[in-house]
């Protein structure tokens, strides 16, 4: 972790709150710190910042800090800080926007981020078929993570091929996806939101 | 049975709500010869604080009941309980409304309505997260409050609500129902509740000393006069605070526990067990607020309370319809007594007409006569009824002490009970009165009112004290002691003197700031004259300074105004560059001493009013003076008055609060440095919204609706940083620019802005006012503001009867408040002006000059400095219109030269003897 | 010496004592009945003189009861009784009474049950005394 | 027969094709008509709101406007991502409507229903509690909801976020003993399930120890990605955390299926990783 007595010459950058409310309609400056969020999320043992030090880092404008964190891929989207913080900030939300932010500007690659892989190849299988494909799914995140080599290592991967068998004996592993009729409209939707562009973050869809 | 009380030909006000705000704007409007219509849904009179145990800072509940009781029996008030407002109509002057109440609908009319429709507790009941419904042992502040007081269910040591085991470890959670905007929360700060968190803490700790109490907290607002002391008492006695917003309460498995999880102040997260858990829970208006509203055409702030302008503190949009209390937004008691007050006189300055209580009624003189004794039974429904069974036998005894003619039983079932007595005693011809109740404190006034009306002198009084006795057959023994006893301490009893002085219907006004202006004004409004003495060589005081009221209202337009008000106004005179140098005696007669162009010229005067205001220190800190770019908060809004563009091209604001105050030399909050701060912030985010303002700040206490304006600071994006008193920001110049080092408690790290400029939130200290304390016989507290009345509820009236305070010079305020103060001294002034007459003297100390050795003892003794050595005389005087008949220079003076005739030694030495048996006839 | 009722008389402030006995009342508390009440205006207006008259009298025991000494409303009234009970405590050994004769209490004007619990352990340390020696 | 629209989500036709058959099969039973959204697509799940915001919304929309075209006034969803973000759609499509009347017009009035709030409508409920033939006596249970129901209630219209009860009222209906703790809504971390199992076990270890702490001998849920969590690695969470597992994970309507006498209801049940026979053979059930 970086030398946190080393005084920042603050040169707040007001433009990232702006933006960050214009994309995703969320108003972080309302933060008054009174720590709901963090007290209440149930991942911070293994976050670097804390929800509330996302937020008061991205008032100060200090977006490429937070980016690059490992909290916005720990948090696991439970919204109970959303629910709960007293400004009605959507900080789930922000972790959200800040994923979308590093895959747009391709500050994440599925090799080093798994759960950034795991997203990834979802997105992509929905793309396929307009429905996923479980089976397929988790074999496309192995190879394309990497996340087998890591589980050969440490002897996971045995645990969850018999993991697999089980399901499958189980009748909860089909061995052929299905897909939607309409996949000319899912191209469509697919391609208005272009997935590793900047502007992935115009006005939002809603 | 309120229906005995007919109205009189008088001004009518129709007071909706009696809690403490309705109990004394009642009051107050009876005092001065209104006729009162108080109008009370529950089945009693009292409000919220007859729910609560104690009151911050300074306990005064029983004052509050004592109030309440005194309205039920005034003359001048009916009290409609288990009533509402069906319907009104009409307009000022002229009010139409019904009133529903148990026996069904009756008509009234009002000059004036005052709205005194309170507050409610937050009901966390929806909410979820706290878990209130679910767990037993989460409860509501309010239920704390009522478990911890004495005549609650458990004799003033709360329990637990789960197994009835004394608390061990108790958290309170702060803001639950506030400050929040997610869930069926207020926007608002409910501006009680830091305060009494810490006054229910420490009252814990009181009953229950082994108990541990934490205080889950934001922001602790403690911004009142005094509050901050409590506050860092309650730390002294042990009272934990931690700086953290609980989000949800668990239940500890297999127990009743509860479990908080939050993050210290270092980043850690704690997990602890408490077992019970008080939310302190906001205040919101009156549920019925909005439908009297809108039938009198009332508009409503965002909030839902009655919206005010702050220039015109406790009224409505609608002409002749007044508001105060917490129906005008959280308020406090002391706030709520403020405005009641206020309220109250606009009300009247609205309904004159008001003639003066002009007879005094002329004594009986008795000296002659054989000492005649009545005694009255006053029994109050509440007794056990086996004391039933004593008093008959109890009334044949006091029938066979000599010098008793007539004993009779009052039950006090209806308030023209007293009306009945006076003319009860003029019939009977007796010329003493032993009266016995269960309330004596609280009957006085009304028996001396009734004695007073049967001609009689009321200092021909004794009481019996029937509380706390018991009922067993017993108990007769000492009844019959007490009986006798008081009896014979009747007939020793001689009249007192009572001096009639006629009243000067006259104020002095000392200090021309905003509220001696307005002080002035409003009692020029009816029709007192005025002299308004004003130190500096115009009027204005420190107003000329501030540029706008929280809301962003402008000042100087409304300064401007006033100042042309009162030079104006035929019944004031203005006198600046003048100085009052001297005063003499007492309520409704002060003759003071002014010096104005060199000249000393006395002025008479039945009252005065001292406002002599504030201003804000220069600080030794953060480089002040150093660099032109750092102000103080005034200089830089003067600067920004002159020239309201004057820092617009600037790219970095820094403001730095509590600069002084909060400090261990200076223990006090500046109560409106913070949302002085947050305007100014927003004011210069509007004139540039590309500057960059920050705001250092220990607590944010922007309380009450002011919570909405910083929320609307922090939307504009001002970046606010907080600091501990042990890691101040560090100022420094560097090649001549400014620069700020703070270190943020979030991210733990330090940051250093580069600002323009600075503004210091200096402390607020008090003009020096020493001399004229020793004039007025009133005092200062530490902090050098004057001190009001310790008899408490009466937060504008000095500790002498016919000195009044407003503004800044009782403690830091705004604008709004320090209005509100003067209108209230204006209405707590007109009851002494209204009456032609005082009577001076009663129950007082007199010097006997013979005596008297001049050994000063007495003049070192009295808590209110009233004895003084008559020079000419060479003997100690103590004047009969200030003394306050404690009785201490009695006791005290080594020559026994002071006499105290309504309670003499002699009576004490007999009464000890009558009341262990001896027949000492 | 099993029948001695110790007859006592407390001399209560118009304030504070006063309202902790209207609480008493409220909360249905009775004082015990040895116990016999005279007011003062302020508990400063006590003299010594009232404390020895009374055991002259022929009180087995005199108490004060007056307000807590930081909520006074005549500001030092009660820590000016304080020092009179010192000082009558001083004189009585000399006249063979024991010091404990005479005491003070504080008083909170909301707690009635510490109204009556004064008045109680007066009777309960007098009645362990024995009748006043001043009697007789 | 009352008929309602059934989204089932994609994890319905793979792995939790156990929740799938026992949802139908009790609804068979109840007389309730599934009506299957034709052509249903994805809702996105954590991946699209993670990486997509745009996508995150068009996709459960595209979902709630065939519902709309199929004539659905009803929709139900049993994932509790599906229903989350149909809910965030329903929410979105509204605003948008609102700010701009030309797009919808009419707006979405198909109403999402999370699974758990359908079976408590009262006329359901009654005749739940009216078929049960066989009382749920001796399971000892704990409801987990999870988070995504639930939260946040600006989007989900929950009345009860921090503490739901309407499972609880479900199960105890049944007859089985419903045990209060403090986890219902805690998370157990379901978006990292593939990618991030360090952080599931930890999250799911605390909702065991309590679970039992509490008396537990089964768990209920409503949500196939909850009953993965906390039914598929429970080996691994007993030795990481030294529990005593394993403990039966039900879905509620496996449940329901079982007290109504459904004669399949074991059979859904069989295809669990953590097999309930022996604590139902213990109950005599
Ligand atoms: C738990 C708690 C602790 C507190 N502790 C303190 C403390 O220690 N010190 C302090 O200064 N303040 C304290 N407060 C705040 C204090 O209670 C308020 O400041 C005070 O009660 C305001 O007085 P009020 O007369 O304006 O309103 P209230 O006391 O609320 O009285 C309003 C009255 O109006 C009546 N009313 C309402 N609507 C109608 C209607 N339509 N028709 C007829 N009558 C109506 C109500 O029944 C009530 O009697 C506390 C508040 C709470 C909740
Ligand atoms: C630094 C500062 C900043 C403030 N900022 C704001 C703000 O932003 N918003 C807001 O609402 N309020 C603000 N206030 C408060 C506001 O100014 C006051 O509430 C209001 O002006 C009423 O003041 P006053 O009349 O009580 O006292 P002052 O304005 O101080 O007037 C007292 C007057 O008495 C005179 N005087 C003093 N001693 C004597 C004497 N012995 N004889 C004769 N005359 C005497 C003085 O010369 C002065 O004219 C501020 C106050 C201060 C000190
Ligand atoms: S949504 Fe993310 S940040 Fe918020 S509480 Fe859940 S895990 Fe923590
Ligand atoms: S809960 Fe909201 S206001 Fe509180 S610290 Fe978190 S983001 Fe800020
Ligand atoms: S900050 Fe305001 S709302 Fe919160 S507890 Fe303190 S006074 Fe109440
Ligand atoms: S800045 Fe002023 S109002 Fe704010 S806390 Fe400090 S002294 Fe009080
Ligand atoms: S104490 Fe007594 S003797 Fe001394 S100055 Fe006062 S009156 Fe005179
Ligand atoms: S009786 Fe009290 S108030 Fe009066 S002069 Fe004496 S000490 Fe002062
Ligand atoms: S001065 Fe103290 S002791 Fe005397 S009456 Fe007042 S409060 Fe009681
Ligand atoms: S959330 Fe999961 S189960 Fe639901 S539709 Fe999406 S991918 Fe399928």
């Amino acid at each position: 972790m970086e030398d946190r007595a080393e005084v920042v010459f603050l040169e707040p950058d007001y433009d990232v709150t702006g933006k960050i409310r214009a994309l995703s309609g969320i108003s972080p400056e309302l933060c008054y710190q009174c720590r709901k969020c963090t007290s209440g999320c149930p991942l911070t043992f293994a976050m670097d910042y804390y929800p509330d030090q996302i937020v008061r880092y991205l008032l100060l404008g200090l977006e490429e800090k937070v980016l690059s964190s490992a909290t916005v891929w720990v948090c696991s989207a439970c919204e109970t800080c959303t629910t709960r913080c007293p400004n009605e900030i959507d900080i789930a939300g922000l972790m959200d926007y800040l994923k979308q932010q590093a895959h747009a500007r391709g500050l994440v690659r599925p090799k080093e981020n798994l759960s950034y892989a795991f997203h990834k190849a979802f997105l992509d299988d929905i793309g396929r078929r307009g429905r996923v494909f479980e089976t397929g799914l988790l074999q496309r995140y192995m190879l394309s993570s990497g996340a087998w080599k890591a589980k050969l290592s440490d002897g996971t991967l045995w645990e969850e091929i018999r993991l697999g068998l089980a399901l499958f004996r189980r009748g909860r592993l089909p061995l052929r996806p299905r897909g939607i009729r309409d996949t000319h409209e899912l191209r469509r939707l697919f391609e208005k939101a272009p997935v590793s562009s900047e502007n992935t973050t115009q006005s939002s869809a809603s | 049975m309120t229906e005995t009380k007919e109205k009189k030909n008088k001004g009518n006000v129709l007071v909706v709500g009696g809690g403490v705000a309705g109990l004394n704007a009642a009051l107050d409007l009876a005092a001065q010869g209104y006729h009162v219509d108080l109008v009370e849904k529950e089945s009693d009179l009292g409000g919220t604080v007859a729910k609560l145990h104690r009151l911050y800072p300074l306990c005064s509940c029983c004052k509050a009941a004592n109030r309440a009781t005194l309205c039920k029996m005034h003359p001048n008030i009916r009290a409609w309980t288990k009533s509402s407002v069906a319907r009104i109509s009409g307009q000022a002057g002229a009010f139409q409304a019904v009133i529903a109440g148990p026996t069904g609908e009756t008509p009234i009319e009002a000059d004036a309505v005052i709205l005194a429709m309170g507050v409610e507790p937050f009901n966390p009941q929806a909410y979820d997260t706290y878990a209130y419904a679910a767990y037993e042992n989460v409860i509501s502040s309010i239920e704390l409050e009522w478990l911890q007081k004495p005549v609650g269910p458990f004799q003033g040591v709360p329990k637990r609500p789960s197994d009835g085991q004394p608390p061990k470890k108790v958290a309170w959670l702060q803001c639950v129902g506030s400050r929040e905007i997610n869930k069926c929360d207020a926007p608002y700060c409910s501006s009680v509740c830091c305060m009494y968190a810490l006054k229910e803490a420490v009252q814990l700790k009181d009953a229950l000393p082994e108990a541990e109490t934490t205080i889950f907290f934001m922001d602790m607002r403690t911004h009142g006069k005094g509050y901050e002391k409590y506050f860092e008492d309650a730390k002294q006695k042990g009272v934990r605070l931690v700086r953290s917003r609980i989000h949800s309460i668990e239940k500890a498995a297999g127990t009743e526990d509860l479990v908080l999880e939050y993050v210290d102040e270092n980043g850690a997260k704690q997990v602890e067990t408490f077992d019970l858990v008080v939310l302190s829970v906001g205040l919101r208006p009156s549920a019925e607020l909005e439908e009297l509203a809108k039938m009198l055409g009332v508009t409503l702030s965002e909030d839902h309370y009655v919206a005010v302008d702050n220039f015109k503190p406790c009224e409505t949009n609608v002409a002749g319809v007044f508001v105060c209390g917490g129906a005008t937004g959280p308020r406090d008691v002391h706030q709520s007594v403020v405005e009641a007050g206020a309220a109250a006189a606009k009300a009247a300055a609205w309904t004159k007409g008001v003639s003066g209580n002009g007879a005094v009624a002329e004594f009986r003189d008795v000296s002659g006569e054989a000492p005649s004794v009545g005694v009255v039974l006053s029994l109050c429904p509440s007794k056990l009824p086996e004391f039933e069974a004593l008093i008959d036998p109890l009334a044949a005894f006091v029938k066979t002490l000599p010098g008793v003619t007539f004993v009779e039983r009052l039950d006090l079932l209806d308030s023209a009970a007293f009306g009945r007595l006076s003319q009860r005693l003029q019939a009977a011809g007796v010329n003493r009165l032993v009266y016995a109740s269960c309330t004596p404190l609280m009957h006085q006034e009304l028996v001396e009112s009734a004695m007073k009306e049967a001609g009689l002198n009321p200092s021909l009084y004794e009481f019996v004290d029937l509380r706390a006795l018991g009922s067993t057959p017993v108990e007769m023994n000492r009844l019959q002691d007490l009986f006798r006893t008081a009896v014979l301490k009747a007939r020793m009893l001689e009249p007192l003197n009572y001096a009639k002085v006629p009243v000067k219907k006259s104020a002095l006004v000392i200090g021309g700031g905003l509220a001696g202006m307005q002080a002035a004004l409003a009692l020029a409004e009816m029709d007192v004259p005025v002299t308004l003495v004003e130190k500096k060589d115009r009027l204005g005081g420190h107003a000329h300074k501030v540029r706008s009221a929280w809301k962003g209202e402008s000042v100087q337009d409304f300064l401007k105004s006033t100042i042309d008000k009162v030079t104006q106004h035929p019944k004031i005179t203005v006198l600046t560059s003048a100085e009052v140098v001297g005063a003499r005696g007492f309520a409704g007669n002060y003759i003071s001493t002014v010096r104005h162009n060199g000249q000393k010229k006395e002025i008479e005067h039945g009252v005065v009013v001292l406002a002599t205001g504030a201003h804000s220190i220069k600080p030794d800190e953060y480089a002040y003076g150093k660099h032109p770019e750092i102000y103080r908060w005034s200089d830089f809004t003067k600067k920004l008055i002159d020239d309201p563009a004057a820092f617009k091209s600037a790219q970095c604001a820094v403001f730095i609060q509590c600069v002084g105050s909060r400090e261990p030399q200076r223990p006090y909050c500046s109560r409106l440095c913070c949302t002085f701060a947050v305007r100014s912030a927003i004011d210069l985010k509007t004139l540039n919204p590309d500057m960059d303002v920050y705001v250092l700040y220990r607590e944010v206490r922007t309380f009450g609706e002011r919570e909405r304006i910083y929320k609307e600071a922090r939307e504009k994006g001002v970046f606010f940083i907080r600091f501990d008193l042990d890691s101040k920001p560090q100022v420094s110049i560097e090649d001549g620019r400014l620069k700020v080092v703070v270190t943020d408690p979030i991210l733990g790290r330090p940051l250093a802005l580069s600002p323009d400029f600075i503004s210091l939130q200096t402390a607020i200290i008090p003009a020096e006012a020493a001399d004229l304390a020793a004039f007025y016989k009133v005092s200062l507290n530490e902090d050098g503001f004057f001190a009001e009345s310790p008899a408490k509820m009466r937060p504008v009236d000095g500790e002498t009867e016919g000195v009044f305070f407003a503004g800044l010079a009782l403690a830091p305020k705004p604008v709004e408040e320090s209005l509100a103060e003067a209108w209230a001294v204006a209405g707590r002034a007109m009851r002494l002006l209204r009456q032609d007459v005082m009577l001076v003297g009663g129950a007082v100390a007199e010097v006997d000059p013979d005596k008297c050795a001049v050994c000063l003892t007495c003049v070192r003794t009295c808590p209110f400095h009233i004895p003084f050595i008559d020079s000419p005389q060479g003997h100690a005087f103590i004047d009969p219109g200030l003394c306050q008949g404690c009785g201490m220079c009695v006791s005290e003076c080594p020559g026994k030269a002071i006499s105290y005739r309504r309670l003499s030694d002699d009576h004490i030495a007999v009464m000890a003897l009558s009341l262990l048996g001896s027949d000492v006839n | 010496m099993s029948t001695f009722e110790p007859q006592i008389i407390g001399y209560c402030c118009a304030n504070c004592a006063s309202s902790a006995a209207q609480i008493a009342e409220k909360m249905g508390l009775s004082l015990p009945e040895n116990v016999k009440v005279i007011q003062l205006p302020c508990t400063g207006r006590l003299d010594s003189l009232h404390l020895l008259k009374a055991l002259e009298a022929g009180a087995d025991g005199v108490y004060v009861a007056g307000c807590q000494p930081d909520s006074c409303q005549f500001k030092h009234g009660v820590e000016k009784a304080q020092k009179k009970v010192k000082y009558v405590q001083t004189l009585l050994p000399a006249l063979g009474v024991e010091p404990d004769r005479v005491a003070l209490f504080h008083m909170m004007a909301g707690k009635g049950q510490q109204f009556v619990d004064a008045a109680s352990a007066m009777v309960e340390k007098i009645r362990a005394l024995g009748p006043s020696p001043l009697k007789d | 027969m009352p008929t309602v629209g059934y989204y089932p989500g994609c994890s319905l036709e793979g792995t939790a094709r156990d929740y799938a058959d026992s949802i139908q099969g009790v609804c068979r039973k109840l007389g309730i008509e599934l009506v299957e959204l034709e052509d249903w697509s994805c809702c996105g799940a954590t991946a699209a709101h993670s990486l997509d915001h745009e996508l995150a919304i068009a996709l459960p929309a595209r979902n709630l406007i065939l519902a709309q075209q199929q004539g659905l006034e009803d929709l139900t969803a049993p994932c509790a991502l599906c229903f989350n973000r149909l809910k965030t759609a329903e929410k979105a499509l509204k605003k948008k409507a609102s700010e701009d009347p030309s797009t919808t017009p009419e707006g979405i009035q198909v109403r999402v229903w999370d699974l758990v709030e359908y079976f408590s409508r009262p006329e359901i409920l009654d005749k739940i509690e009216r078929g049960i033939v066989r009382p749920l006596q001796g399971l000892r249970a704990v409801c987990y909801y999870g988070c995504m129901v639930n939260r946040p209630p600006k989007v989900t219209d929950a009345r009860a976020w921090e503490n739901p009860t309407d499972m609880d009222r479900l199960v105890q209906t049944l007859g089985a003993t419903v045990l209060d703790w403090p986890y219902k809504t805690d998370c157990c971390g379901a978006s990292h399930a593939v990618a991030r199992p360090d952080l599931v076990t930890a999250l799911v270890g605390k909702l065991f120890r309590r679970a039992l702490d509490q008396g537990a001998n089964c768990m209920v849920v409503s949500c196939q990605m909850c009953h993965a969590n906390l039914d598929l690695y429970q080996k691994r969470i007993a030795q990481e955390h030294q529990l005593p597992l394993p403990v039966p994970i039900f879905y509620f309507t496996d449940l329901i299926g079982l007290a109504l006498g459904e004669r399949s209801a074991l059979n859904w049940m069989k295809r669990h990783m953590v097999d309930p026979e022996p604590l139902l053979a213990s109950a005599g059930l």
